[in-house]
């Protein structure tokens, strides 16, 4: 018996129209999304909330409030070209502190991985490099980052080396830990399938283990990053020189709020496009699983 | 090749070992342990090298050697002021946990269940998610009045945003045929929410409450080293910290340090007993 | 199809028209999607269901059976036509008709007493001791009165569809409607689980839809089989089933059973393969395996 | 028949006879101590297609795990064409591609097209290199009407097309014998039977041996030469139902007197043990 492939065209069934190509699709989808409430409510939703800032801050300047900067005096110094307070798209400096920070980040990020991933893909393959590493890990996780800042000033000398000490051992437990469990979660019988076709053990690892953990890899690199940015902000306030952190706790020091507050917007879009790169390359390198993805999510 | 009388199951000659030896024979654990103290051991020999040897071996050889370590917490241990740190540490990670779980429990429930108030309340709270929680350090000591309300907030933040996401897609991704059964049955919206939502979630909010806790941990500790070094106001593990830093005396940054590990430790598991205790049918297997 | 109630001790609380409702479709439509995604689900589909029958639903996966129990069941509404029980028409979900779910949608973080004793509670009109005694009844009935304090997933897979059946019996619907009950058991407990349920059924004879994909299945426990074409569905056959009753499992491979089997195989297999290969449309073609692959997840 | 088209002929046509001598499995001897497989003996001959009848749990995925050599036994030994797989010294049999597994719920790679699953065996095994593998693996999917999907993952295509390309996966390193571990377990019967067909066309154009577990009377009679039926844990054989309807088979067969009368004859001890096993499950929760 040799079935009819999918791709012919069967007798007795009416064919689907194909949907529109192109500026029609483009077209459908927007006026799709257009006539629901939701894009709208969205919408007003974020206006909502920057018109309470504005009320609260600049219009009746609510006692405490009075002490923050509103949106427009953020946005104005954010995009004049000549700003009051020194920090602006168009300053050098403001460039600067971004590039400090991203450049820390980088290199804890680049550490980590390439110490956890191998590191929790051994853990996960070998039971013996699992049982002596795994309760070394587990008595030193519980100790938050921050509690490390002292030592790391202590043991490395500098501004640059202890921030990204911190900011690496932080993404470092949560790449390893989330590796392990990405080993952990491939299903038995891919072992056993690779087995049964003649694979030997150092196949196994760089044909089941490797690609079979990918998904716990990047959701783990997802948080690891978001917890890099996290204790760097840290450090930079304690003991940086420089970066998102420092320019944050900087204009603290001299009563200035505007910068302040440019500083903690920055640093969300900052990391919100860092965690959109990793899942960039996660989705670039799994395409298995995100063209499966697609079709389950209609 | 007749290796099998008929009944081999009555014949097995094989010894059952005791509860003792099975635990002697436990090669994780063993392995564990002996990991752990060959960490200890080259961990003083690294930071002894200098005075054994004569000079300083980088990294290590900058931290005190867990003996010293030992002796400078027996010192600290019959002192009033570092058990003083440890309440202080957790009366402050308490509150900021607690008010998150009051605010982030229902906001997020809120989120879920209404479509409106998802569109409207969302994309605000996405927008600030990002920005981490220690940013928000001095916005909030010059906000609130006083110190220790400006960390309560941090650390509120810090557990609130884990907390409102986990519910959230807890709340989404309850299985719709219980919903369908329960509706079917005659269930009201309320009954709906009541007895499907809430224990539906309870799972995720259990999560969330333990990455929050070791969140909070987190901020309490960043909080009380930027704003509570060196006031009066101060206290809590993280100033134990900070002073013996600033005092110059590692050994006593090495206990904090494992105290805070250990008090991280106790109220993780805290949150675990509790899941286990408030969600019976998830206790199972 | 004249029946005789099986006079049985039960509790009939809801009137002598208990578990003896009417089911009519008339020339229900139901689709879904917009302009080019429009997928035709339902066409025409008209049939009647008489009371205290067990009418069994076979048509191949992905052919729009769910859909066919979500519109019964008052979770979706038809675009239209009219669904009427008992003469009224269906608007939304009531407790006058049960579905017992795929899979089993037992509440996880309830007992299994507690998980009967939901619906009577939520609406109050069953109390106390009269509660207390009708669910121990019920749970006896199925064999759980040993387990009647256990978690869902502290049972077997059998247990909790006979669990699900409990929560259904004693909300007393006019109708049950039983979506492919049994799919995800293996083939064993299955039989298994057809002879028990066609023991409560022949006892009660409250009407009954069962709706399954397995053909073996539909001859054991039915009076008629309903044969459902592939999608855009209506009805394609329908077939009297004339086994006797009570029935038991050897009747499955009797000459009489398999002249049935013969005649609604040659119908299946074909509406089958049209699902299969249906044109070039690679998403139509995975709708229909969507289910298999979820039934997976059993393991 | 032999094969047709590209594929060339089988090397290992006419080889893969079992042996299963006196098998006993213990788990867990120092513990819990569970009797899986108890002095099960079965001798299956090179092309036959060998159908295990059991309720679930009762040990029968025990004994093609000892074949494919996943678990040790405990007593007795199993023969591959004659040679030893495992026995006493050797309780675990090697793994190799003369005896590929398709597995109950699927183990194609997610992370490789359909081709590249296909074509892994050979490629890993270093008989062909990755060009001449893909090569031979896409013409064995287009034979198997799998020609368009070869470039899609398995979790683009449906159950019943990965489910087909994992047999063509193990066909491909010309096994002695196919090992099926419930592989339809969780499609509904109508995809099932389709399913069948299509294995069948496979088994008529290569002849390979096949040992087939299954809790599903019907199917077994409907594919297999033999139907052995196991009594529930432990496990042994409890009666061996010769099935001697003419191949090539179609559907029709399900409906045909032949197989009524099969059915009848099985149904009986297959019920029995059903009940058996339903029991024992209620008595182990309690």
């Amino acid at each position: 018996m040799s079935e009819p492939v999918a791709g012919q065209p069967q007798p007795g069934v009416t064919p689907v129209q194909g949907p529109p190509a192109g500026l029609g699709m483009f077209l459908y989808k927007a006026r799709k999304n257009l006539t629901g409430s939701t894009p709208y409510l969205m919408m007003g939703g974020i206006g909502l909330w920057l018109l309470t800032w504005w009320l609260l801050c600049e219009v009746f300047s609510v006692p405490r409030f009075e002490k923050m900067p509103g949106p427009v005096a953020v946005l104005s110094e954010l995009f004049s070209v000549e700003p009051f307070l020194g920090i602006s798209v168009f300053t050098q400096e403001y460039y600067q502190h971004i590039y400090l920070s991203c450049r820390r980040i980088f290199f804890a990020f680049m550490i980590a991985t390439g110490l956890g991933v191998p590191l929790g893909l051994f853990m996960g393959w070998s039971k013996t490099v699992r049982d002596y590493a795994f309760p070394i890990l587990e008595t030193v996780r519980p100790i938050p980052i921050l509690a490390w800042v002292p030592l790391a000033i202590l043991m490395f000398a500098g501004f640059e080396a202890p921030v990204i000490y911190l900011a690496t051992l932080a993404s470092f437990f949560v790449t390893t830990l989330n590796t392990l469990l990405g080993v952990d979660s491939i299903d038995e019988s891919y072992f056993r399938a690779a087995g049964c076709l003649g694979a030997k053990r150092r196949h196994i690892f760089w044909h089941v283990v490797v690609p079979g953990s990918m998904p716990f890899i990047f959701t783990g690199l997802q948080i690891s990053i978001g917890v890099a940015w996290f204790s760097l902000v840290a450090a930079e306030m304690v003991s940086g020189d420089g970066g998102l952190g420092y320019l944050i706790v900087d204009a603290y020091m001299n009563n200035v709020t505007v910068p302040m507050v440019i500083g903690m917007i920055t640093l969300g879009f900052v990391g919100w496009i860092t965690s959109a790169l990793v899942r960039l390359v996660g989705n670039r390198l799994m395409q298995w699983r995100v063209r499966a993805l697609a079709l389950e999510g209609r | 090749m007749a290796t099998t009388a008929p009944n081999v199951y009555n014949q097995r000659t094989v010894v059952r070992r005791t509860r003792w030896q099975k635990f002697l024979a436990n090669k994780k654990l063993w392995r564990g342990v002996t990991a752990i103290l060959c960490t200890l051991v080259l961990w003083e020999i690294g930071s002894r090298w200098d005075e054994w040897f004569g000079f300083r071996l980088p990294f290590i050889g900058f931290i005190p050697p867990p003996s010293d370590v030992m002796v400078a917490w027996l010192e600290v241990l019959p002192k009033i002021g570092y058990w003083q740190s440890w309440y202080l540490s957790f009366k402050r990670v308490l509150a900021g946990f607690l008010s998150a779980m009051l605010l982030g429990i229902p906001f997020g429930l809120a989120l879920a269940v209404n479509r409106y108030f998802r569109d409207i309340f969302f994309p605000p709270f996405e927008v600030l998610r990002p920005i981490p929680p220690l940013a928000w350090v001095p916005a909030s000591l010059i906000f609130w009045p006083t110190n220790e309300m400006s960390i309560a907030f941090v650390t509120f933040l810090g557990a609130f945003f884990t907390i409102v996401i986990n519910v959230l897609g807890g709340a989404r991704s309850i299985d719709i045929s219980y919903l369908r059964a329960a509706q079917s049955m005659g269930a009201t919206q309320l009954d709906m929410f009541w007895r499907i939502v809430l224990p539906g979630t309870l799972p995720s909010i259990f999560t969330g409450a333990a990455v929050g806790m070791g969140i909070t941990w987190e901020v309490v500790l960043a909080a009380e080293m930027i704003s509570g070094g060196g006031t009066q106001a101060g206290g809590g593990l993280g100033f134990f910290i900070w002073n013996s830093y600033m005092g110059g005396s590692l050994e006593q940054i090495v206990v904090g340090m494992i105290s805070i590990g250990i008090a991280g430790y106790l109220s993780s598991s805290a949150i675990r007993y509790l899941g286990t205790v408030c969600m019976p049918w998830r206790r199972l297997f | 199809m004249t029946v005789t109630p099986a006079s049985s001790g039960e509790h009939e609380a809801q009137g002598p028209a208990s578990g003896k409702g009417k089911l009519e479709l008339r020339n229900v439509n139901k689709g879904y999607g917009e302009a080019w995604e429009r997928q035709e689900v339902l066409t025409h589909m008209s049939l009647t269901i008489a009371p205290g029958d067990l009418t069994a639903v076979i048509g191949p996966s992905g052919c729009g059976k769910s859909t066919l129990v979500d519109l019964i069941a008052g979770f979706e509404r038809p675009d239209s036509g009219e669904i009427l029980l008992n003469g009224e028409p269906v608007t939304g979900p009531a407790h006058d008709r049960m579905v017992v779910f795929q899979e089993t949608a037992l509440l996880p973080w309830l007992t299994a007493y507690q998980n009967v004793a939901f619906g009577p509670k939520l609406r109050g009109d069953l109390k106390g001791e009269a509660l207390d005694a009708e669910i121990n009844r019920l749970l006896d009935k199925v064999g759980l009165a040993e387990f009647k304090d256990k978690y869902p997933i502290q049972l077997s897979g059998g247990m909790q569809r006979r669990a699900e059946l409990a929560r259904a019996m004693i909300n007393n619907p006019l109708i049950m409607i039983m979506d492919e009950p049994f799919r995800g058991l293996d083939a064993m407990t299955r039989e298994l689980m057809q002879e028990f349920f066609l023991k409560l059924f022949e006892e009660t004879r409250r009407t009954n839809l069962f709706v399954t994909s397995e053909l073996d299945e539909a001859i054991f426990l039915a009076d008629r089989l309903i044969v459902l074409s592939n999608r855009p569905t209506s009805v394609r056959e329908t077939i009297e089933i004339g086994l006797p009753r009570p029935r038991e499992f050897h009747m499955l491979s009797s000459p009489e059973a398999f002249k049935y089997k013969r005649q609604a195989m040659e119908v299946l297999h074909e509406e089958a393969m049209r699902g299969f290969t249906r044109s070039g449309d690679q998403q139509a073609f995975l709708d229909a395996y969507r289910k298999g692959d979820e039934a997976q997840s059993d393991g | 028949m032999a094969a047709v088209g590209t594929v060339p002929a089988r090397e290992n046509a006419g080889k893969g006879a079992i042996s299963i001598r006196n098998v006993t499995k213990i788990y867990d001897p120092e513990g819990v101590n569970v009797l899986a497989v108890d002095d099960c003996s079965l001798e299956i001959a090179a092309g036959e297609v060998c159908m295990i009848v059991g309720p679930s749990g009762c040990g029968k995925t025990t004994l093609l795990s000892a074949i494919a050599g996943f678990h040790s036994i405990t007593f007795g030994e199993i023969y591959l064409d004659g040679e030893l797989l495992c026995g006493p010294g050797k309780p675990l049999a090697d793994q190799g591609a003369d005896r590929v597994v398709v597995f109950q719920n699927g183990a194609l790679f997610p992370w490789m097209s359909l081709a590249d699953n296909v074509a892994y065996g050979p490629t890993v095994q270093g008989r062909l290199n990755k060009t001449q593998a893909r090569e031979k693996a896409l013409d064995m999917l287009a034979e198997a009407g799998l020609a368009d999907v070869g470039d899609k993952f398995p979790g683009e295509v449906s159950s019943g097309m990965a489910r087909r390309a994992e047999i063509v996966r193990a066909l491909i390193n010309d096994p002695k014998v196919l090992l099926l571990d419930e592989p339809y377990r969780a499609m509904d019967a109508l995809t099932k039977s389709i399913m069948h067909e299509a294995l069948l066309e496979m088994y008529d154009r290569t002849k390979v041996t096949i040992f087939f577990i299954t809790h599903d009377l019907e199917e077994s009679i409907f594919l297999g030469d033999r139907v052995v039926v196991m009594t529930t844990r432990p496990c042994r054989t409890k009666k061996i139902v010769e099935v001697n309807i003419p191949r090539p088979r179609d559907y029709h067969i399900l409906s045909s007197e032949e197989f009524r009368l099969l059915v009848d004859e099985a149904n009986e001890a297959v019920h029995e043990e059903a009940i058996k096993a339903f029991e024992a499950g209620e008595r182990e929760l309690a």
